[in-house]
């Protein structure tokens, strides 16, 4: 049954497809299984990622011909939660957001599909691997195209699932089966949060639901979305805990460096380009909340960017390339967040769109490393592959070169917006700014330092690994290329206004947000003063675009952070390459305390675990099992009273003595007694 | 009164056939038994079958119909009466069976057995059917007398002889206590007969303060009988001195027996004495079937626990008595709600006993089958594996325990279900609690025998005793016990017509 | 002085009370069967005594079937009584102890 | 064939009773015991089918209906019924008796037929219990499932199996006594022992206390509700395979059966007056369980203290006085008869092959035997609440349920800090399934065992199954129950999914617009009965 009102909306049975295929494609190889030839096996999984790839470009220019107010194609399956009052249904809905998103995930997703065969050509889980691999798209996309936040829920814990098997891919190490555990249990803290958050949602829009709308549809609680107001903050906050888990944001971020432990695509597919940036989707997605909630929104930007500068200055130190990538993750992550956070949804996602192009590079690129270096990561036994590894190393410099935001690269435009965001918005300020500023500066430093490590000076590694090293197979190439392209042109789509573009990427989120400022509007009206100001902070987000108040100083900025980066990136060059005043410097510090703490990532991991875990089952072992369980209940209590009985029984038992004069004695006395007792009553 | 009136036995022949029958026949077994010189003696039970049989059909030859005093108001037959004789008889049966079997095993002539058993039966109907103390005093004695042989007869037996000496020194001393209250009694009615005392009662005529102390001695030697703690010390040293078929009989059909003219004794005194007796009587139950259920907890000795659990049983079984005399019913039986709740109490009371015989008759069956010439199946710990040695023999214990312990689709259940629901409509709900604990309790020591019967290893010296006459027999009591425990109304709607037609 | 119902009853309560001591203080079997016809006796007392107050002879009937069942009693405890000593070589009650928890 | 389906209930329930007694006095020999136990189960699978398609969802009312007087005068009878709460539990049992039976095959060697015959008896019981529409038949049936279940885990058990029967035993005696004096107490009110007539009494409020709590305590020992619940691990560790299999799938569901049934209808003051502690105990239930489970050294009990945490929240659904949250809790019962049944299972399994149950043992089965690590970890999924699978739409509706719940005091905090059960449960949960197939295979023993076999295939599937259908399509049941559940809830008085704090004002405005079926989520006083 359609819930009502997607009567209003275009049905585009499409979408549907666009997430089955690759269930399909994974229900093929996860039944096959071995049985399925490498090659099969293979050509199943790239099938399906590619079909629904092309179907999502269907869909979009689809909704693209719609006009830009009605954007909004859905797909309503069938019911699935339907009890009284409350009615959640199986269906889909694109919108300029989700299509993004959408492009981005089957794209990137197939291109890391084909790298795949090769990379994991030797492989003898090649196709349990391909089936997690489908079965990720499949999620992803329920995540991406879900019609209600259930939806994208189910999404949400399927992605963490894949996550998890994918970590613990390789699970004969218990290193990595531990990680993917670890991954698992972190998100699940999180989507502690999320759910709460969701019941909140749900107890205060029910009674405000009018006949047959689907309690928790997007467009409903947009609709319905003034009558959030009083509880908006405590949402946002609720929300936000689960997207500090997925997008691996303080204080959850812990599991992602350890989630390098997969196989290196999936680092890219899963722990860069797509699924950890859930959480900004889904901060982006509940935008219409969000602008209701200015001290929620403060809170997801302090957030963003703490991480964002903790995990840059963790990445200076690191020794093993995914893990530097890793942390870069985080703190690009952090940027992202942040953007959220100001109100800067358009920015946010816009940098999750470069981010994924460029991350997603450097990732395979370090993969296509790893590969030629035969499995080995640590950097300090690189060196000077550059030459052996022409593509592998061009590539990588056009995604190190984007990452740092030089210009006319993808990662220019995506940054520099939300530097822009955090100086202009009313949520950000010169502060801000200047922390946004110093990670991107660290973010060319460290990533330069990768890059001078691994590709220039000579190789350290031993004599048979030297041996082996080769560029690797077009399969895993090819892939680097596209990306490379993508990375270098993908953000002039969002060339800004102050360059003389006109930002068709914001134009195009546009309405999505732009109905968020509505909501908000609405809410200032509803909710009254308080509000105002996240509904301002809200318009000052959605609409900055047509505001040419400060084009100079944009322009000034721009050009400082450009300045900036490309500074980090000599810095980089200067001290890991040849031995200069400054390079030593530099070094003097890596001997002392603030490097160690670096390096050891702010013992942040070792503070959980001695502070929460080990307490948690020392207490649950002693206290709670062999204390409450075995000592008190059953020991004191069943056991305890079974035993007194039993006591009693026994001594009663000692007056049968065998002796019938003793028995006599009590006869007596007992007639004795009834005697006295009747004389009392008569 | 005018006691000299020449009883006239015409026209009560037939009321009077079943003892007769029961008694004749008793003295002939005794003549056959002088007279054949065989030196096997199967002859014995099947006649003693023969007489029960016989008083049986007597029995139903004149159901129906009045309760008719007989002998000059000695007695007073009707429904009740039969309903008890038919039971009593049904104990004798089963007794017959298994002493017969046993006997025969164990190679040990007792002649005199199959006559005494006949005779303390008859002294139980005599019991059940009495009006009179005098008659009460004589059915007690006839009974007693000849269970005490029974019990301790055994020759060459020094268990048995000293359980019989025991059980007879103090029986005899509770007799002194129950013709001393009948005394009182007699001296505050100035007649012996119930009509008598119900008479002086109803007219509040005389000292009653002697009515109620001649009556509470009475009660005791009743108790006594029925073995309510304390005068129940007797109790386990003989049920475990005595043989087991004996122990079965005692447990049953004595119990019965005192229970009959107990109820009835009680229903008599209860219009004036309900009140004073009522919290004391309450007060034994409690005590009896917690003290029986606790000690029971302590035993290694299957006789013993039985013994200890037929305590208990008799404390459940004068809660029903204490509903029966409880101020619930008004102290004037006329009251419609007290009539009910009388009706429902004694109904159940009477349910119980038939049931309550059913499941330890299996039992006391069971063990005595299993037992040996060496001596018999008593110790718990070489109960163990009996599943596997004796499947059928351990399956009817099996069953005999869940109903003892009270577990539905049993007649145990049942029984306590109508004991109990009649206790809450009286609204003694606090007793009704005390009891099903006290069940609970008896749960743990009932289900020993389960544990060791099904779900310990066979032992070398497990007991491997293999009676399949008795074993039948008891097969078919679990049978009963199980179809009773299914569809119980027919005897429970029995139960009731009888006890409407005792007392009112 | 004429002898009234209570002397009677007071004479009966004495013998009782003293077959019921006796009973539980001796512990030669032989004597504590006698305690038990002392406290029957009184007992007949007691009947004796309301017989005639209530000038019915109920109470005389039932004075008889005592004596009978008394008689009947002792007989059978003497006759296992002698059981027991065969085996025992005792009569103290006190011995009789192998029936005991 | 009228004879069959005009007493279908009598049919189901004492079709496994008729095997039972076959299987004790005639079928003896091992192969025909087995094979004539599961015709049976199957049989009576497909009668109980004829229920699930014959089942008119609409009214709720109890259906197939049977009568026959029994004791006093018809005041107690043979009165069976079923509405959609039993429909649900009886499917659940017909559906896993015969996965049992089978998984029995190998396990069980000795004394096969009385197995069976147990295994059968208890089928009849437990769907007796559900059916009963008397007070003492219900009894009746209620404690006649002791006898079987006490056999089983005594006579087929482990080393501390004698402990655990009489343990088991006891502990539900003691709940089921007092029930037994407040039914009596009850019948004299109600002057029969018809459920119907029980319902229309009108109870002072402390006569309401006093036999809920007798009632209750019979319920909470069965669920098991902490601090009742020492009896489950015991049992379940001694039991074997096929009795932990039953007694998580369904016997532990008697009791929040029994309080949705009687005890919540029966005195509605006394739950309003109850509910919050009760809900307290069993939010403690929830993270106790799952604390306790995250230490234990074998699988078994990890899965048994896991129960407690699950059917902690089955318990706080039903006390959230919810419709929401009730039908939650039905669901939950499935789910938890499906998942814990389905890992009882397969820790069987491995314990056929290894005898052994303790995590330390194992480590990196994954390697040898990757169907069943598949499937135990797809059932592992299911138990902690993943999306699309069974548990996260109970767990769901739970909570949002108690979340929502405008009775139930602090209704907000119990929801969150049950939440945090899901959490736990994830981590007791993965931690147990990477010490036991991921990793090395270190340990010698663990070479080479084989796979899952065909039957174990055929065991297990059907509840894997299951938990996806469950997980995907929940109108399947809730359709079903919706009518029922909110005849049961009907004295209680609860009003729809009114949101907290909009209190009894806010009653109206949803039933103006709510269209059909919707309606009945606002009861007044006047529709009770």
């Amino acid at each position: 049954m359609h819930s009502p009102e997607t009567q209003t909306v275009v049905q585009e049975s499409l979408l549907r497809w666009i997430v089955l295929l690759p269930l399909l494609g994974a229900a093929i190889n996860g039944l096959l299984n071995r049985r399925l030839p490498r090659a099969a096996a293979g050509a199943v999984a790239c099938g399906a990622v590619g079909l629904s790839f092309v179907l999502s470009v269907v869909a979009f220019l689809r909704l693209a011909a719609l006009p830009a107010g009605e954007r909004l194609l859905a797909d309503i399956v069938a019911p699935w939660l339907g009890y009284g009052p409350l009615r959640v249904d199986i269906g889909f809905a694109l919108d300029p957001l989700s299509a993004v998103m959408a492009l981005v995930v089957t794209g990137v997703g197939l291109l890391i599909h084909i790298y795949s065969l090769g990379y994991m050509s030797h492989d003898k889980g090649f196709q349990r691997f391909f089936t997690y691999l489908n079965l990720f798209i499949f999620s992803m996309m329920t995540l991406v195209l879900g019609e209600n936040l259930l939806m994208l829920f189910v999404g949400w814990e399927g992605v963490g699932l894949c996550s998890y098997l994918l970590i613990s891919f390789w699970f004969n190490e218990e290193a990595n089966a531990a990680a993917g555990k670890k991954a698992f249990i972190v998100n699940r803290v999180g989507d502690f949060g999320f759910l709460i958050g969701t019941f909140l949602l749900g107890v205060t829009l029910l009674p405000h639901l009018e006949p047959g709308e689907g309690l928790f549809s997007f467009r409903v609680m947009q609709h319905h979305a003034h009558v959030l107001a009083p509880v908006a903050t405590v949402i946002g906050l609720l929300l936000f805990v689960g997207a500090t888990g997925k997008s691996a944001q303080i204080p959850l971020y812990i599991w992602l460096p350890d989630a390098m432990a997969g196989p290196t695509p999936v680092s890219a597919l899963i722990h860069a380009a797509t699924m950890v940036t859930a959480g900004v989707y889904m901060i982006a997605r509940m935008n219409f909340v969000y602008v209701l909630a200015p001290t929620a929104m403060e809170v997801v930007t302090i957030v963003g960017a703490a991480t964002a500068v903790l995990a840059a200055t963790i990445a200076t130190t690191q020794n093993d390339i995914k893990r530097v990538l890793a942390y870069s993750t985080v703190s690009q992550l952090g940027y992202m967040v942040m953007a959220c956070g100001l109100g800067a949804f358009a920015a946010g996602i816009f940098h999750v769109m470069t981010h994924a192009f460029f991350k997603a590079l450097l990732f395979l690129g370090s993969g296509s490393v790893i590969h030629a270096m035969s499995g080995e990561q640590d950097m300090r036994v690189m060196g000077g592959l550059a030459k052996k590894l022409p593509i592998t190393f061009w590539t990588f410099l056009a995604g190190t070169f984007a990452i740092a935001g030089v210009f006319p690269l993808a990662g220019f435009f995506s940054k520099d917006e939300i530097l822009w965001k955090a100086f202009s918005s009313d949520g950000g300020g010169v502060a801000l700014w200047l922390v946004a500023f110093l990670v991107a500066g660290l973010t060319a430093f460290y990533m330069m330092r990768l890059v001078v490590l691994t590709f220039h000076g000579t190789n350290r590694a031993s004599q048979e690994v030297r041996h082996h090293i080769h560029e690797s197979p077009l399969s895993m190439t090819l892939p680097l290329v596209v990306l490379a392209v993508l990375s270098v042109a993908g953000g002039w789509i969002g060339w800004p206004a102050f360059l003389g573009g006109s930002n068709h990427f914001e134009h195009w989120l546009a309405p999505v947000f732009a109905d968020g400022g509505h909501g908000a509007a609405a809410a200032a009206h509803h909710g009254g003063e308080a509000l105002a100001h996240g509904a301002a902070a809200a318009h000052g987000a959605a609409d900055h675009a047509g505001d040419h108040g400060h084009v100079a100083l944009e322009r000034g900025l721009a050009a400082a952070s450009l300045a900036w980066g490309l500074l980090g990136l000599s810095l980089g060059y200067l001290v890991y390459s040849r031995r200069t005043k400054v390079a030593d410097t530099m070094r003097g510090l890596a001997g002392g305390w603030p490097y160690r703490i670096l390096l050891n990532k702010y013992y942040v991991d070792e503070a959980y675990d001695g502070a929460i875990i080990r307490p948690g089952f020392r207490f649950s072992r002693t206290v709670l099992w062999k204390g409450v369980d075995a000592g008190v209940i059953d020991g004191l209590l069943v056991n305890g009273s079974a035993l007194v009985v039993a006591v009693i029984g026994s001594l009663l038992r000692l007056l049968q003595n065998g002796l019938v004069r003793f028995y006599a004695w009590s006869f007596t006395v007992g007639v004795a007694v009834f005697v006295v007792y009747l004389s009392l009553k008569g | 009164m005018n006691g000299f009136v020449a009883p006239s036995v015409g026209g009560q022949l037939d009321v009077l056939l079943p003892y007769l029958v029961v008694a004749v026949g008793g003295l002939a077994i005794m003549l056959v038994d002088a007279l054949v010189r065989t030196r096997r003696r199967d002859h014995l039970p099947f006649l003693t079958l023969l007489v029960l049989l016989g008083s049986v059909l007597a029995q139903l030859a004149r159901s129906g119909g009045e309760e008719r005093e007989i002998l000059a108001g000695m007695m007073t037959v009707g429904d009740y009466a039969r309903y008890f004789n038919l039971l009593f008889a049904g104990c004798g049966v089963l007794t017959t069976v298994f002493a017969g079997a046993v006997l025969e095993r164990d190679g040990r002539g007792r002649p005199e057995f199959y006559p005494l058993l006949l005779f303390s039966i008859l002294g139980m109907m005599v019991l059940a059917a009495a009006s009179d103390l005098l008659t009460v005093f004589l059915g007690i004695e006839t009974m007693s007398l000849a269970v005490y042989v029974l019990a301790g007869g055994v020759r060459g037996d020094v268990r048995s002889s000293e359980a019989g000496f025991k059980y007879l020194l103090l029986g005899g001393f509770a007799s002194a206590f129950l013709l001393m209250g009948m005394a009182l009694l007699y001296g505050f009615a100035g007649g012996t007969a119930f009509s008598d005392i119900a008479g002086a009662l109803a007219a509040r005529e005389g000292d009653l303060g002697l009515a109620m102390l001649g009556g509470g001695l009475v009660l005791v030697g009743f108790a006594f009988k029925v073995a309510i703690v304390p005068f129940h010390m007797w109790t386990p040293d003989v049920y475990d001195g005595a043989p087991a078929y004996v122990t079965g009989f005692m447990a049953t059909a004595v119990k019965a027996a005192g229970f009959a003219i107990l109820v009835r004794f009680a229903w008599l005194m209860q219009p004036q004495l309900a009140f004073v007796w009522y919290p004391v009587l309450a007060g034994l139950a409690v005590v009896t079937m917690t003290v029986g259920n606790l000690v029971a907890l302590a035993q290694s000795s299957v006789k013993r626990l039985l013994a200890w659990s037929s305590i208990a049983h008799a404390g459940y079984l004068m809660l029903g008595v204490v509903t029966l005399i409880s101020p619930a019913t008004g102290g004037s039986a006329q009251m419609v709600l007290g009539r009910e709740v009388g009706e429902s109490a004694g109904s159940a009371l009477l349910f119980y006993l038939l049931a309550y015989s059913l499941m330890n008759l299996a039992a006391f069956g069971i063990v005595a089958s299993l037992g040996s010439r060496e001596g018999e199946a008593d110790d718990i710990e070489r109960y163990a594996g009996l599943s596997r040695r004796r499947p059928v023999a351990a399956a009817v214990l099996a069953v005999a325990m869940l109903s003892l312990a009270g577990i539905p689709p049993l007649v145990g259940f049942m029984s306590k279900f109508y004991l109990f629901s009649a206790v809450v409509r009286a609204g003694l709900v606090p007793l009704a609690v005390i009891g099903v604990i006290n069940s609970l309790i008896s749960v743990y020591y009932y289900l020993r025998l389960l544990v060791v019967m099904y779900m310990k290893k066979p032992e070398a010296d497990g007991y491997a005793g293999h009676e399949p006459l008795a074993v039948g027999a008891a097969a078919v009591l679990a049978g009963l016990v199980l179809l009773l425990g299914v569809v119980p109304d027919g005897v429970h709607r029995a139960a009731l017509v009888v006890f409407r037609q005792m007392s009112f | 002085m004429t002898v009234t119902l209570n002397h009677c009853l007071g004479l009966a309560a004495v013998i009782f009370v003293t077959g019921m001591a006796g009973f539980i203080v001796r512990r030669n079997a032989i004597v504590m069967l006698m305690c038990i016809e002392l406290m029957l006796s009184a007992v007949n007392i007691v009947f004796a005594a309301f017989a005639r107050q209530h000038a019915d002879a109920g109470g005389h009937v039932f004075v008889l079937m005592n004596f009978a069942v008394a008689a009947a009693e002792a007989a059978i405890g003497l006759a296992i009584l002698v059981e027991i000593y065969r085996r025992r070589r005792t009569v103290d009650v006190d011995e009789l102890k192998t029936l005991m928890e | 064939m009228p004879f069959i389906t005009d007493h279908i209930l009598s049919w189901v329930t004492f079709l496994p009773l008729a095997g039972a007694v076959l299987l004790w006095t005639v079928v003896r020999r091992e192969g025909p015991a087995r094979w004539l136990a599961l015709g049976v189960a199957l049989a009576d699978f497909v009668l109980s089918l004829h229920l699930w398609f014959h089942f008119d969802a609409a009214s709720g009312v109890d259906q197939f209906v049977e009568h026959a007087a029994w004791l006093a005068d018809g005041r107690i009878a043979y009165r069976m019924g079923m509405d959609g709460i039993s429909l649900m539990l009886v499917m659940l049992t017909t559906f896993l008796g015969p996965l049992v039976i089978l998984s029995t095959w190998r396990a069980i060697t000795e004394r096969v037929a009385e197995f069976m015959g147990f295994l059968l008896l208890l089928q009849a019981a437990m769907l007796g219990t559900f059916f009963a529409r008397d007070m003492l038949l219900f009894y009746v049936f209620w404690e006649a499932m002791l006898i079987p279940m006490y056999f089983i885990i005594g006579v087929w058990g482990g080393q501390r199996r004698l402990y655990a029967a009489v343990k088991f035993f006891i502990f539900t005696m003691v709940g089921s006594v007092f029930m037994l004096v407040g039914i009596l107490w009850l019948y004299f009110q109600a002057g029969s022992m018809d459920l119907a007539a029980f319902l229309s009494l009108h109870l002072p409020r402390a006569a309401q206390l006093w036999l809920f709590a007798a009632f209750f305590l019979a319920f909470a020992i069965k669920v098991p509700l902490w601090p009742l619940h020492t009896w489950l691990p015991d049992a379940h560790v001694e039991a074997p395979t096929a009795g932990s299999v039953i007694l998580a799938g369904v016997l532990l569901k008697m009791g929040t059966y029994g309080m949705l049934r009687f005890a919540m209808p029966l005195f509605p003051e006394a739950v309003t007056a109850f509910a919050p502690a009760v809900s307290v105990l069993a939010v403690i239930g929830i993270i106790y369980g799952a604390l306790v489970a995250l230490v234990q050294p074998d699988v078994k009990k990890l899965v048994a203290y896991s129960s407690v945490s699950h059917l902690g929240f089955a318990v706080l659904g039903l006390f959230s006085l919810t419709p929401l949250g009730v039908a939650g809790s039905l669901y939950q019962m499935l789910a938890h008869g499906l998942s814990t049944g389905a890992l009882f299972l397969l820790v069987g399994v491995i314990y056929e092959r290894r005898h052994t149950r303790e995590i330390a043992e194992f480590g990196g089965l994954a390697h040898g035997m990757p169907r069943y690590a598949t499937l135990f970890l797809v059932t592992t999924l299911a138990s902690i609440g993943l999306p699309g699978l069974a548990g996260f739409v109970a767990e769901f509706m739970i909570l949002f349920g108690t979340f929502n719940s405008g009775t139930l005091a602090h209704g907000r905090l119990l929801a969150v800090l049950a939440a945090t059960g899901v959490v736990l449960g994830a981590i007791y949960m993965l931690w147990m399934y990477q010490r036991v197939f991921l990793g090395r295979r270190d340990n010698p023993k663990n070479e080479g065992l084989a796979d899952l076999n065909g039957r174990e295939l055929v065991v297990i599937l059907p509840l894997v199954l299951f938990m996806f259908w469950l997980g995907v399509r929940p109108g399947l049941v809730l359709d079903r129950v919706e009518a029922s559940i909110a005849r049961v809830l009907a004295p209680l008085g609860v009003e729809g999914a009114a949101p907290a704090g909009h209190g009894h004002g806010a009653l109206e405005a949803p039933a103006a617009d709510l269209p059909a079926g919707q309606g009945q989520f606002v009861f007044r006083n006047a529709e009770m009965r």
